[in-house]
């Protein structure tokens, strides 16, 4: 089933078009969950990445899907800076990787495409689950769709499950203090609020769930 | 408040446009990269190369320290987001001398992790990069090296700048730095939030009465909110926090820096500079040199920080030393 | 906006305890005058003196260029007001070194009244003192003579203390102050009001859409008041006024300083001093030297003023002269 | 009828602690009206200088009428500064003059002594009615009193008549355009408003006539 499942680079380029658009809409609310806990700049940060993508993308969707990845992660690592840079930078640099150098993959490469992305994340910002930040809805979501794919579910309602397990891993946030990142000094007051990353871990999710086939 | 900017997504480009050319006597963009301010005498020939940086809208941090006998270049970030890793890299290929350059900057997560990618790739090329993090904000945090830096940054790279400007090496320049770290104690406190460019708003919204203690020249919340109150006893809930953290006793002697968050005018600064001096002066604390004005700022944040750095015959000498950039000249 | 103050009667006291504190390098207070702030080493042999002053809430302006090559003392009023007499008088009892004393000051009738009454004084005493009114915002006025004086103060007080330091007699050095003066213009926007200390409050209210153009430097309303606008356009309307009103022509070399009047932070200053250096670029005007930061303030007001200064080889010559003081040190 | 009518030291130092006390009062009124067309400082300016006349008015009431005023003119030129600092220093300073040593003054001797002060403001200042400062409300009373006084109206009713006319004075400022002081720099934008160097004339004024017997 999964080997049938494939994912060309259109649909990448497209989840990445509307990524950049969402990104665009959702600019104020990210940064408003980053003036609760940070420094009230993760939703800016996010939007001049995506702008330097979205200006150079007609030219890059002529590459194949691991240097697509590569030249978008390039780019927000380049743009972006402060923690989201570089850890967004290194999701999409990684995932390129497994696809080795095709212009299309399967779901079982799609899926070690993700692996090797929120991994990379994890080895760049050294947090683990429960520290609050946006491993807390990576990691999980990561769990959930290798569970859901050594149980066969079918990729895209594997994918929903993901999702899901994202946003629930997002909401987790709220509850705890912060070991990770700007508001790990903020102490108790960092209580009652999600993390901005972890917000936009989960809108990157979504676009790579909607546009599947 | 109001912001004087155009398109919000320009500010920083801008800005370092407006900045080399104010200031073109001194300092230069890189060619190649737009977000490194290079003094023009870098490299400087048998130097330890100085290289501080963060996120905009500090200035006169970072930029305005780059010149002779201090940085030699500073790495420009977006606002309040740490530089990206090329230019950290570019900073290093631009003012390396043969003696290798030292990384300094507040102890953040987003630089160092932005910092230690431009470190790898400079030591790909053969160049020792070292990295001292400045961690003066008391309140930040129990533990010395989770706590960020604030004003401190300035008597930080003044020290490692001046012993780098002397000819020591970098394990010298870098030990300079740490010792000047670990003498150096701030605290502050906003009255008010600054202005975000990208929205024309406040990053957090603050009640007339409302003071914030302990908050970060970033606009990250402190550590708890009060109600505003004389400027004398703001002054000494400071330092009564700063005092006992290194300690500072009597007989000791420091450097004082009362710094602007932005909006607070050196009017408020000097009576808050009046009532430090007072408690040092029973505390029997002798203070060598004092610097009072807006040093690192949050942009149009009000609010002010205290800083003491703790000086032996080494540091005062260094913190004496001669300068001059386009915001900081000593004779 | 919030102010770190105590008692708003004490303000000035408070501030000036403070500020000879922090500076006594440079400057003490007068032993039987607490209004009036001179230079450790005044008075110099063989110079003419050179005092400035004015109301309180400018600051760095007036005491901050106190120091060598500068000003030797500045007289402090109240808030926005004018010194007194008396101090204006022992100014110059403590800084005259028998060649004569100049006055330099914004043209605002209180300190007129003040002043002279202070220099009547001093020549019943046998003592010289002459009198140069700044007069380089274009907006207040479109008689020369009654325009009154803002960041241009910076450019003249600079220019006639080092024609003093030269050894010039009071009248050269007066005619020095008066060409610096005749080649200066400025203008300014406010974007807010500042809060006065003795009640808290802005002295008025602005919408958040609203500007005020040609704002003074004490709060007085601007000739008009507009729509905010984005940085450029702002600085293209200060230009359109500035530029033909001396005029500044092609082929003409000036000094450019961009002032902040408080709040506004170097970053918006830079955007701005970037478009004024276009234009002047457009028009074959050339920078020699640009000043871009508070100078001249009104507390915590958001706002700035651009400021153009034509230059000949004296005056070249004057503004490069060194100096060293709390908050101008030239090398 | 005027040599009888005595006012003596204690009416002067009750004027002037009332005028203190009057002063503190209004002075966020005056400083309003200064923050209109001024530099919202005039009441502030008052406030500080009538709190030195009042730390030392127990002290200098040992002296004859003279030197008290002229003590009080000095503190207020020594201690308020800006324009209102010389202007209503030199009208106290003047005003004890006429009174030449004595510890009491009759009518015409009083009248004397406001005709020396007020013509010492308008020797100060340089400024004629009609130019939007205190000289509006100070010169038409000083006229209409002088009228009343030729005409023989009684003493407290003359200077009633002259309070008068120095509130219309004062009112009269509202539609000029001011030609002296901080305010003419506003041009058509003074329009509207009351100068406030008149308003504070009325007050000083009022002070006098409601302690006279
Ligand atoms: N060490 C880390 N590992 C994983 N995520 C992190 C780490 N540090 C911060 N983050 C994430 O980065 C987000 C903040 O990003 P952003 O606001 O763009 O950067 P900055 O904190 O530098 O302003 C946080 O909400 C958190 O999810
Ligand atoms: N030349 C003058 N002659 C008479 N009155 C004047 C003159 N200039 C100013 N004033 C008065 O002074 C008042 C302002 O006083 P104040 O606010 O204390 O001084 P400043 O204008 O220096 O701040 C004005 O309202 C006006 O009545
Ligand atoms: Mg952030
Ligand atoms: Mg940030
Ligand atoms: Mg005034
Ligand atoms: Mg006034």
């Amino acid at each position: 089933m999964y080997e049938n499942y494939v994912l060309d680079k259109a649909y990448f380029v497209k989840v990445i078009a509307d990524l950049a658009a969402i990104v665009e809409e959702q600019r104020d609310y990210l940064t408003g969950l980053d003036s609760a806990i940070g420094d009230g700049d993760h939703g800016l940060n996010l939007s001049i990445g995506f702008r330097e993508v979205t200006k150079n993308l007609g030219e890059w969707q002529k590459e194949n899907l691991t240097i697509l990845m590569k030249k978008i992660g390039m780019a927000l690592l380049g743009k972006v800076g402060g923690s989201a840079g570089p850890l967004y930078g290194s999701l999409f640099m990684k995932m390129g990787e497994p696809a080795a150098g095709k212009d299309a993959v399967d779901f079982n490469e799609f899926y070690n495409m993700l692996k090797v992305g929120i991994e990379a994340v994890e080895m760049r910002g050294k947090a683990v689950v429960g520290e609050k930040t946006m491993v807390d809805a990576l990691r999980p979501a990561l769990d959930t769709l290798a569970g859901a794919i050594e149980e066969g579910v079918e990729p895209k309602t594997a994918f929903e499950k993901m999702l899901d397990s994202a946003k629930s891993g997002r909401d987790s946030t709220i509850p705890l203090i912060a070991k990770k990142g700007r508001a790990m000094r903020l102490g108790e007051r960092a209580i009652g609020h999600v993390d901005p990353g972890a917000a936009s871990s989960c809108i990157i999710l979504e676009m790579f769930y909607k546009n599947m086939p | 408040m109001k912001r004087l900017i155009n398109d919000p997504y320009d500010v920083v480009e801008e800005m370092l446009e407006g900045y080399v050319k104010a200031h073109e006597q001194y300092v230069k963009l890189l060619e190649h990269d737009g977000r490194v301010v290079v003094s023009k005498k870098a490299p400087v020939e048998n130097k330890v190369g100085i290289i501080i940086g963060g996120g905009s809208g500090h200035e006169p941090l970072f930029l305005g320290y780059v010149g002779e006998g201090f940085a030699d270049a500073a790495v420009i970030g977006n606002i309040n987001t740490s530089p990206s890793p090329e230019p950290c890299y570019n900073a290093v290929k631009a003012v390396d001398a043969g003696k290798g350059c030292l990384y300094m900057y507040g102890n953040y997560a987003g630089d160092v992790l932005n910092f230690d990618m431009g470190a790898e790739m400079a030591s790909m090329d053969g160049i020792r990069v070292e990295t001292v993090l400045v961690t003066d904000d008391v309140v930040s945090s129990k533990e010395i090296k989770d706590r960020r830096g604030v004003a401190g940054d300035f008597y930080v790279f003044k020290i490692a700048a001046a012993k780098a400007a002397l000819g020591a090496d970098l394990d010298e320049v870098k030990a300079a730095a740490e010792k000047a770290n670990a003498n150096t104690r701030s605290m502050g406190v906003a009255l008010s939030s600054a202005t975000l460019p990208s929205t024309g708003k406040p990053i957090f919204e603050m009640g007339e009465e409302d003071m914030e203690i302990g908050m970060g020249i970033h606009g990250e919340p402190g550590v708890r909110r009060g109600k505003i109150e004389p400027a004398d006893k703001v002054i000494d809930q400071i330092m009564e926090h700063i005092l006992p953290d290194l300690p500072y006793e009597s007989g000791d002697e420091v450097s004082v820096l009362v710094n602007s968050l932005g909006a607070t005018p050196l009017l408020d600064l000097h009576i808050c500079y009046r009532r430090v001096a007072q408690i040092l002066k029973e505390k029997g604390i002798k203070v060598h040199k004092a610097f009072v004005g807006p040093f690192a700022t949050s942009m149009d944040m009000a609010g002010m920080s205290v800083t003491l750095l703790k000086l032996d015959d080494e540091l005062k000498e260094l913190l004496d030393y001669p300068c001059d950039t386009p915001y900081f000249v000593q004779k």
